[in-house]
């Protein structure tokens, strides 16, 4: 497996450790994502691979190690300063605003860029309300890249899980993130939905130069989309590599298949 | 079946953004302004407009406030009254003291008074969520009773702690009759209410209902949530603020401290939950159920037995009124103004029911 | 329309250049994209078009040159017919939901270098025949979504090459213009493939004066504005689209409004509320039966008030559209009536605005034809033919009828043959099948008469009347007129029954196949508590049986009464396991039923059917939506009807 | 002992034994919070319902003890009533509907009580004397009223038993469950309703006691339903769902209180136990926000 270049790597991981009272969720964890690829964190239920998105995006702070972003060390940086640096992600069991439809909650991923006071949009007159039109363009072109259109101004309470999905992918796209965290984006999928969410996903990707970490538990879909495999167990990196590389790992076979150890 | 929507089709953004889209809502809207611009004077007599309408549109500015508070991001305050309270006296001692300002100046920096007060109240919301920032603001409020019934500096130094109210005047034009009065709240109602609806359906009050739905993901997408929650508490208490100053100076005509208390604080709480949370028609609704539910409900007991005692016809105003609250959150957790939203929707599709 | 610089204006580009000065600011086309109506005035509706034949010539399209349109309406792909056209070239719309060697044999035949393609979909059947077919050059797209990573020599974006036209006319101008001024009225305007339902599909080849002229006359006779409002979600490919969408919108310069997505034309439909509107007689059974089953989950007052008014209606509604005399009493009612039902339905249905709606293709059930005009909604039926550029009859208002399709406009003749064959000849007939002297010369006589194919005969009001294809209508064994798309029409206009095949000539008796309608016996099962796991399953139900033998036998007691086609009582039916499919050949891309492939392909049911056996085995193969194909296999059950026999009351013989 | 000493012990030993009555009201709350993640707004209304009934029914002429045990089942049936009428539609509710549905409940009963019992002020008296505790002010200088050591010790004991009642034993393991999850409690067998019947009438009961104790003091009329608002602070400090942080944090609240009474009182203005005690909680809470023995909540996402 070739080291990524020092000079394109957007996030890296150095001996992180995190834990939550006695329990250890990350051991001493080091990867490194490099810019514009797809990579996928996969690894046995348990293994922390939920936490380690909750450190990249600052849900988390790491008790130890250091998290690198974009070249610089990074520290106790809050969710909303991450986001606002360029780091967006979706949730495993879907964190929409319910109470909102389709296109107000793919608005609110544009929040962190209007500029508008409080009594400017109160009034919605002049440039705020020029702000509001420019970023309702956006979305829009969000939801058509999407294919949501037909539930465009549905309570996304009411839609089914598998739009759900898509739309909270629309949220995360909307901030136009330079490095985009997917929880099990294809979860709870039928296959249909998971081929649209892999061309999405591919399509971002490969379109807007998104760099994708994201988590998921179907093989075929981590072999056939990623670029590079980190493969956890334990809260321990077991393996790291690509694709194929990994699927023969011989350690990975055995975490998958459930060896003791 | 009234709603026919065929043919409405919004060519630009600014169409499909618009406050009404549908065009019978406009109407609706329009005839609403004239009824209560133009119609009510002419029918209703001094005693329903003093009595009954001034209240019910000074509650539902309060109930605006609390709304967005509550309803929008979620935040329970049972401290509402305490904003009204700190309004009611800011606008009174700015009245009074410095007399050269206009008093629309005067009650829109109560509302700026109350909410910077509003601000210090929210402040700990960062650290402390749901029922611990309830029991917050409950603390509010009763520090606030206690600096108003303690301190009469606030009210010139009265001895009584309770003090009329200066007279007002715009743009030199004298507020005396009651229905100059009516006129003032009616505009601060309209400017308010136009306001409120910008706010909600902009960046902010998506950030604001954003916290309220699922805090975390708000922050994870960039939302900040001390900005966010102390922006609810300033808008919210600033409307609260403003309500409780037209509350003193056009409604009761002086400062009380005792109008203000924790029962205050509950019934804003019971108008947005029977209105609706999260709706701005909802405050107007609920406002509308809760100053008119003790109206009818004493016309109702008159009807029927007149020598009943005063105290037991209170109690028994009590025990509806509890009972009715239950009720209604049994049936309509969502409020009146999901209900309208239902019939709505009902009159949409007429004759089908989906 | 007498407006003289209009009549100069004699091919579609020297009218969209006419209209670009003479409209401007007035809106052409909309299209419902991201979230709103965008909308193109006429000039910029022709700025765009006449940029894009810049493009278009700076890629090498010249006089005659083919362009293969795929897609679904938009404004863009319009425009670029008018392109096409602008410098002498001809545009082929083709079917957007055909495979690519359907497609691909119309880009052979016509020899076509360019393919406009919407969307990347669109784009992969265009260079999957390219692959086989590598004359085709240049493969443009105008949705940019996904497209990447195809090859730049080939695939090119609509934007850049209508900023090359843009370029291109700076650098020369009046070079555009001076190519449209070369057309002329005789010039092809379109060449559009029929499916037919034999063989390989014609290319109809229609001059700019076929196109104009019935357009100009029909506007004439419906005194169709430039108000007008038409969703355009019909194919391109099919003539009625070309005329209504392109031919009269230039003529009369009203606004063509084209939907998000297939999927979302009811509710576009609604927000646009059209003025004028066209659709299939499918169309308007399915929005009936969607009704209908809404209706059904209705709490009871509005079922009440729903079927109240509807009998209202069904009594009066007709007669005051038609001005007939109507009790004042039954015009209050009716007028409730239209605030409590008719309004709100037209309003759901999107029809408020309606002023105008044809329905044409297929005959359409009188009960369903009624049912739209007691509502207020002025329903007309036309009959016409891609050959003649839609129009041969058409219901003059007044005088609208639900069993006949009308009388020929002006300009247009008909005749009835000895054969009962209908024969016409108008402006609009078309030049000829491109490459297909033969089949030319087999349909149009040298004097420019047509054979449509059809039987039919004049009423004693002058109304055309269409019984069925001239070549199906048959003989019984006993000498009876079979004519199966009359039996057909009335067996579908139960919400229950999809599909009919009869069988019946140089036979006994009358047999037919049933396709159930899923959605409509869908519910019925719920309803009755029937639980079912696909269509095979419920088509094949003991009960679905016996609720089709009551359709059936309702229309054998209704055949008994005409002394004509009493001997076309069904006397055994069976349902089929499968839907009948474009996709398996078994109906047209307009969802005609083609006969002759589905007795090819069924014989042995039909054996069946004329046997005594009580069921029959059967393994048929289809298409599935990806393109791989399978079997499937079923047993059938086949059920008998006795034949109805007329009542012997006096009364009903005299009759 | 000196004076100033003297009188600060007794200040402290006045704060901590009202702090137990505290701590008795608010294990009430923490209770039916615990049940069904309700903040119950009514208990006030109940403390005055449940004193209104025994004082009533005392006035009837009707033994102390039969008294006692009437108005107990009174609170035990409102218990039932409530949980059937008022709790088991709103079920699937958020929270704050069944907060707010308490507040209703709270113009209920106080509608109710004043309209069966009327809203006279009674006198009650339930054998305790309210005199110095002779003893210890002759021996240490220091003046106690033996009324609060007896209601403290009252309280205390049935402090004590709720606590282990409710953390130990069967009903103690379904309430914890309950709490978790309600639903997964329902899914293993655990009846949710009955769950809600105990703590509301355990709520009633501690009602009942409070009203008693504070009705001799007050006099039992509509005064004594604000008492129950005295141990919303004590909730803040000790943490909503915290049988151990009721109990501490209401013997800290009472003291506090007290001592910031007696001692800043006259410097502010008097009258400031109204708030004092929510300001003590407040700077608290802002230190730890999930109060005294809160667990820290670990968003998972």
């Amino acid at each position: 497996m070739s080291e990524p270049q020092a000079d394109n790597i957007i996030l890296g991981f150095d001996n992180v450790s995190i834990s939550f009272g006695a329990v250890t969720a990350l051991t001493q964890v080091s990867f490194e994502v490099p810019e514009h690829e797809v990579v996928a964190i996969i690894g046995p239920n348990g293994a922390g691979k939920t936490t380690a998105l909750n450190v990249i995006n600052g849900v988390y702070q790491p008790t130890q190690g250091t998290i690198t972003y974009k070249g610089e060390v990074r520290q106790g940086m809050r969710p909303h300063e991450a986001a606002v640096q360029g780091i967006a992600r979706t949730f495993q069991n879907v964190a929409l605003f319910k109470g909102m439809n389709t296109v107000d909650n793919i608005m609110t991923g544009r929040n962190l860029k209007m500029k508008s006071n409080l009594f400017m949009q109160g009034l919605y007159w002049g440039p705020a309300q020029r702000e509001e039109i420019a970023h309702r363009q956006a979305v829009e072109k969000i939801i058509d890249f999407l294919e949501i259109e037909p539930v465009r101004k549905t309570i996304v309470g009411r839609l089914p899980f598998g739009l759900q999905k898509r739309v909270e992918l629309g949220r995360a796209l909307a901030a136009e993130p330079d490095i985009l965290l997917l929880d099990e984006p294809m979860a709870g999928m039928n296959l249909e939905e998971k081929e649209d969410m892999c061309r999405f996903v591919l399509d971002v990707n490969e379109e807007l130069g998104t760099t994708i970490v994201l988590i998921e538990h179907d093989m075929s879909i981590v072999m056939d989309i990623s670029d590079r495999v980190i493969v956890l167990e334990y809260g321990r990196k077991i393996s790291e590599g690509k694709p194929d590389a990994v699927r023969n790992d011989q350690k990975v076979i055995d975490a998958y298949l459930g060896v003791p150890h | 079946m009234l709603y026919r929507e065929t043919g409405q089709f919004k060519t630009s953004y600014k169409k499909d953004m618009a406050i009404f889209p549908i065009r019978q809502d406009r109407w609706a809207v329009v005839a609403m302004l004239i009824f209560v611009v133009v119609v009510v004077p002419l029918i209703a007599t001094e005693h329903v407009i003093a009595g009954y309408l001034i209240p019910l549109l000074i509650w539902s500015i309060a109930a605006i406030g609390l709304n967005i508070l509550t309803g929008y991001t979620g935040q329970l305050s049972l401290g509402h009254g305490a904003f009204m309270a700190v309004g009611a006296y800011a606008a009174y001692n700015l009245a009074s003291r410095i007399p050269e300002l206009p008093i629309i100046l005067v009650f829109l920096l109560a509302g700026l008074i109350a909410a910077i007060f509003g601000v210090l109240v929210g402040s700990p919301s960062l650290r402390i969520k749901g029922f611990y920032l309830a029991v917050a603001t409950l603390a509010a409020q009763f520090f606030v009773e206690w600096v108003f019934a303690t301190f009469s500096w606030f009210v010139g130094g009265a001895a009584s702690m309770v003090i009329d109210t200066p007279k007002m005047a715009v743009f030199g034009y004298q507020i005396t009759s009651t229905l100059d009065n009516y006129y003032l709240i009616l505009g601060f109602v309209v400017v308010g209410t136009l306001f409120a609806k910008n706010l909600v359906r902009s960046e902010i009050g998506r950030a604001w209902m954003a916290i309220r739905d699922m805090d975390v993901a708000a922050e994870v997408i960039g939302i900040q949530p001390l900005y966010t929650k102390l922006s609810a508490f300033a808008v919210s208490s600033f409307y609260g603020g403003v309500a409780g100053a037209l509350y003193a100076f056009c409604y009761v005509k002086s400062v009380d401290f005792t109008a203000f208390d924790l029962f205050v604080s509950l019934k804003v709480l019971f108008m947005i939950i029977i209105g609706g949370m999260g709706s701005i028609l909802g405050c107007f609704l609920g406002a509308t159920f809760i100053v008119a539910l003790p109206i009818i409900l004493n016309e109702l007991m008159h009807l029927f037995s007149g020598q009943i005692p005063s105290a037991m016809l209170s109690n028994i105003e009590h025990m509806i009124f509890g009972g009715l609250i239950i009720f209604f959150l049994i049936v309509e957790p969502h409020g009146l103004a999901r209900l309208w939203m239902t019939a709505k929707e009902k009159l949409r599709l007429w004759p089908f029911p989906h | 329309m007498t407006d003289s610089k209009e009549s100069q204006a004699q091919t579609f580009p020297k009218l969209l250049r006419m209209r670009a000065k003479q409209s401007a600011g007035r809106p052409a086309m909309r299209e419902k994209a991201y979230g709103i109506w965008q909308t193109w005035n006429w000039d910029t509706f022709a700025e765009e078009a006449f940029a894009f034949a810049g493009g278009l010539a700076q890629l090498g399209f010249t006089t005659n040159d083919k362009l293969i349109i795929i897609g679904d309406n938009r404004p863009r792909l319009y425009g670029a017919m008018v392109a096409a056209q602008a410098l002498g070239g001809i545009p082929i719309p083709a079917y957007q939901d055909s495979a690519a060697d359907e497609i691909q044999y119309v880009v052979e035949h016509a020899e076509a270098r360019f393919i406009l393609a919407e969307d990347q979909e669109q784009v992969d059947k265009a260079l999957e025949i390219r692959e086989k077919y590598p004359q085709v050059e240049k493969v443009i797209y105008s949705d940019p979504k996904g497209m990447r990573g195809y090859d730049p020599q080939v695939v090119v974006n609509i934007e850049d090459l209508m900023e090359r036209g843009r370029e291109f006319a700076k650098a020369h101008p009046g070079e555009i213009d001076a190519q449209i001024d070369k057309g002329t009225p005789a010039d092809p305007a379109v060449i559009l493939y029929t499916s037919g339902t034999t063989g390989k599909p014609k290319g109809v080849v229609l001059s700019h004066s076929n196109l104009m002229v019935t357009a100009r006359n029909s506007i004439a006779f419906d005194n169709i504005s430039a108000n007008e409002e038409v969703l355009a979600y019909l194919p391109m490919a099919w003539v009625g689209d070309n005329t209504f969408s392109f031919a009269q919108a230039f003529v009369a310069g009203f606004c063509v409004n084209c939907p998000e997505s297939a999927s979302t034309v009811m509710q576009d439909l609604r927000e646009i509320g059209p003025t004028y509107y066209f659709a299939p007689p499918r169309v308007f059974e399915n929005l009936l039966t969607s009704v209908m089953i809404r209706m059904e989950d209705a709490g009871a007052i509005k079922r009440w008030l729903f079927h109240h008014f509807m009998a209202v209606a069904k009594r009066v509604g007709v007669s005051l559209m038609d001005g007939g005399a109507v009790s004042v009493a039954d015009r209050l009612r009716y007028w409730l009536g239209d605030i409590l039902i008719y309004g709100p339905l037209k309003n759901t249905l999107g029809m408020s605005r309606v002023r105008l709606a044809y329905t044409a293709g297929e005959a359409i059930g009188p009960e369903l034809f009624d049912f739209y005009r007691s509502l207020g909604i002025n329903l007309k039926q036309l009959y016409g033919q891609t050959e003649a550029t839609v129009f041969i009859t058409m219901q003059p208002d007044g005088e609208v009828r639900s069993n006949t399709v009308g009388k020929p406009p002006p300009g247009v003749k008909v005749r009835i043959e000895d054969n009962s064959e209908v024969m016409y000849t108008s402006p609009g007939v078309f030049q000829e099948y491109f490459k297909n002297p033969q089949a030319t010369a087999e349909t149009k006589t040298s004097d420019n008469w047509v054979h449509t194919g059809d039987a039919g005969y004049f009423d004693d009001e002058g109304h055309l009347r269409i019984i069925d294809r001239a070549k199906d209508v048959g003989k019984l064994n006993d000498g009876a007129m079979f004519a199966p798309k009359f039996l057909e029409n009335k067996l579908k206009f139960f919400p229950e029954i999809k599909e009919v095949v009869a069988f019946g000539d140089k036979r006994d008796f009358v047999a037919a196949f049933i396709n159930i309608d899923l959605i409509a016996v869908g519910n019925w099962a719920e309803r009755n508590n029937i639980s079912y796991a696909s269509y095979q399953e419920l088509a094949a139900h003991p009960d679905v049986y016996k609720l089709i033998q009551k359709c059936i036998q309702q229309i054998n007691s209704d055949l008994v009464l005409d002394s004509h086609l009493a001997s076309s009582q069904i006397l055994r039916f069976l349902i089929l396991h499968k839907e009948l499919d474009a996709d398996d050949g078994e109906l047209t891309r307009t969802g005609k039923v083609r006969r002759r492939i589905v007795q090819e392909k069924y014989q042995g049911l039909i054996d069946a059917l004329y046997s005594n056996q009580q069921h029959v085995d059967i393994v048929s193969e289809v298409t599935f939506e990806d393109g791989t194909k399978g079997s499937v296999s079923a047993d059938l059950k086949i059920l008998d009807l006795s034949r109805a026999e007329q009542q012997t009351e006096p009364l009903a013989k005299a009759s | 002992m000196p004076m100033e000493l003297a009188f600060f012990i007794e200040v402290l030993v006045a704060g901590l034994l009202s702090g137990v009555m505290y701590s008795l009201v608010a294990l009430g709350f923490v209770l039916i919070f615990k049940a069904s993640g309700v903040f119950n707004f009514a208990q006030g209304a109940m403390v005055l319902f449940a004193a209104l009934t025994f004082v009533r029914i005392l006035e009837m002429g009707v033994n102390f003890w039969l008294a006692i045990a009437i108005a107990l089942a009174v609170m035990i049936v409102l218990a039932i009533i409530i949980e059937r009428v008022m709790l088991r539609p709103l079920v699937a509710q958020p929270v704050i509907i069944l907060f707010m549905a308490t507040i209703g409940l709270n113009y209920f009963l106080e509608g109710l009580a004043q309209g069966i019992w009327d809203s006279q002020v009674h006198g009650l008296d339930i054998g305790i004397p309210d005199v110095p505790w002779m003893s210890l002010l002759e021996s240490t200088n220091i003046l106690i009223s033996l009324f609060d050591v007896w209601s403290a010790v009252i309280c205390g004991v049935l402090v004590l038993f709720l606590a282990f009642f409710f953390q130990k034993g069967r009903i103690g393991r379904a309430l914890r469950a309950v709490a978790d999850d309600n639903q997964a409690a329902m899914s293993v067998g655990i009846p949710l309703q009955l769950i809600w019947a105990i703590v509301w009438a355990t709520a009633g009961m501690v009602a009942l006691v409070a009203g008693a104790i504070w009705g001799q003091r007050l006099g039992v009329q509509f005064s004594i339903s604000l008492v129950a608002l005295k141990a919303l602070p004590v909730l803040i400090l000790g943490g909503f769902n915290s049988i151990a942080g009721a109990i501490i944090g209401g013997l800290i609240i009472g003291a506090s209180e007290k001592v910031a009474e007696v001692y800043l009182g006259p410097i502010i203005g008097g009258g400031i136990e109204s708030w004092v005690a929510y300001f003590i909680a407040m700077l608290f809470l802002i230190a730890r926000p999930q109060g005294l023995f809160g667990e820290k909540i670990i968003e998972r996402v």
